[in-house]
């Protein structure tokens, strides 16, 4: 797994490449939680446009960290879902609570 | 029905080998008709089996994870074998969303009966946990 | 030195086999910082040992060839066991074109030899053959 | 493995993708020598671009179809070779009896 974050108006921007497993969580759980530490972000967009496999260890650190920015009145944001992760965003329910947008200027247009 | 392929793996319970054998298993079940998508499945499959063995079966235990796979004609099984803590109940195991852990989803044995064809759990407290799970090939497929 | 993550494979002497055994090989060596090259030089080296042990090893008859991977801090060791039919003259299987069937190029010990850092071959006649082989990681590598 | 065969002037065209391995030798072999026999191309062409594996059992099947076409005085054209496959083809010391082209095209041109 590979993991950019950017910040742009307040929103942190999240680029992830690779497979989100157990293996990858623990730096992508991190990872997203230093750069929330750091700046006042209260909205998370994140762009899977990399990723081409996700599992229930995989989301379960989406809905950790869209829990945090929740408690902030924040929101989270998905782009560029790749159809197997569309899958097991639906069966998991994850579409209740995250927004989906085409690309990272619609989603920062969103919020 | 007669066994074509038998492959089977036994790797240190690391976070490391959950994505290895994953791709193993992909390509072990590319032997037979199977979409893209099924494929896929069976990866979902297979990697919440063996992160439970690491996570749960072993926690911070060291401790050997087995994968058996076994090919048919028609269907592909695979066999999750850790000789870690076991399962206390594992009706409430399979339950969407419950886990003995916080910080976890508690969606693996829901993604595993969704994903595949059979699941069979067998496990005694402090001996391991067995999973098995079976892909079938699905007949008059559009090609 | 602290062997930090092990797998083995057991699977039947099959040529579909072979493929799957070696991208399994490929993605063991990728937690180590080789360059894309090396790990395709694994495959091609892991991919030889392999199909010796299907095609001369156990020829038509069916057996289990075991492929045992060990990835050290700077390091990834392949083993490829069959229980086979051995060899005779190691000093002549491994010279380059030599091949006891006329049909191949004897060129698998020259490719092993070439990729790896290390090849260790022990053998007996009618118990089998172990192939050990050894691939390093470059210090001081552009990146 | 995925194998093509087009006939072209008197030439054998080849279309391979995928893994030259011992798996697949059989069937590259055989799709090959039917080609043969079922017509008079003297010359082969081997496209190459899709196969990103090649072993010696792969070598082998085109060492054999070369010397097939030896015998009738034809000779074999190799294009779009990947780079991992060079390096195999040079360390086997095929490149002193295969000719290397861009394309198909030029192969043609050559013959
Ligand atoms: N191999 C195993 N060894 C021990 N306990 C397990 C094993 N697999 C599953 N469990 C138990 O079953 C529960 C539910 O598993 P699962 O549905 O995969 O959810 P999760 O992994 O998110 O907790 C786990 O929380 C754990 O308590
Ligand atoms: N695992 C094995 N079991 C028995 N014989 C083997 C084994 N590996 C290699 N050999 C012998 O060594 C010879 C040389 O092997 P190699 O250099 O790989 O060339 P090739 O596979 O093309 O014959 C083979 O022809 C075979 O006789």
């Amino acid at each position: 797994m590979k993991i950019a974050t950017i910040f742009k108006k307040g929103v942190l921007i999240v680029r992830v490449e690779g497979e989100l497993d157990m293996h990858s969580a623990h730096e992508f759980r991190q990872t997203i939680d230093d750069a929330l530490d750091s700046n006042e972000a209260k909205h998370i967009v994140l762009n899977f446009n990399g990723v081409d496999f996700i599992d229930s260890s995989g989301l379960g650190v989406i809905l950790g960290r869209y829990k945090r920015v929740s408690l902030l009145k924040g929101q989270m944001v998905a782009t560029h879902i790749q159809p197997q992760v569309a899958r097991i965003f639906e069966l998991a329910g994850l579409y209740k609570i995250i927004k989906v947008c085409n690309n990272e200027t619609e989603a920062l247009a969103f919020l | 029905m007669a066994i074509k392929n038998h492959f089977k793996m036994t790797f240190d319970s690391l976070s490391e080998n959950v994505g290895i054998a994953r791709l193993t298993a992909a390509a072990f079940a590319a032997q037979l008709d199977f979409t893209i998508n099924e494929i896929e499945e069976i990866k979902v499959a297979v990697s919440e089996a063996i992160s439970n063995s690491v996570i749960h079966g072993y926690g911070n235990d060291s401790g050997d994870v087995e994968l058996v796979m076994k090919l048919y004609d028609d269907r592909v099984e695979y066999i999750v074998i850790d000789k870690g803590r076991g399962i206390e109940d594992i009706e409430q195991a399979r339950q969407p969303s419950y886990s003995s852990d916080p910080e976890r989803m508690g969606l693996g044995f829901v993604f595993m009966e969704t994903f595949m064809d059979e699941l069979v759990i067998e496990t005694e407290l402090q001996k391991g946990t067995i999973v098995r799970m079976i892909k079938k090939v699905q007949l008059n497929k559009a090609h």
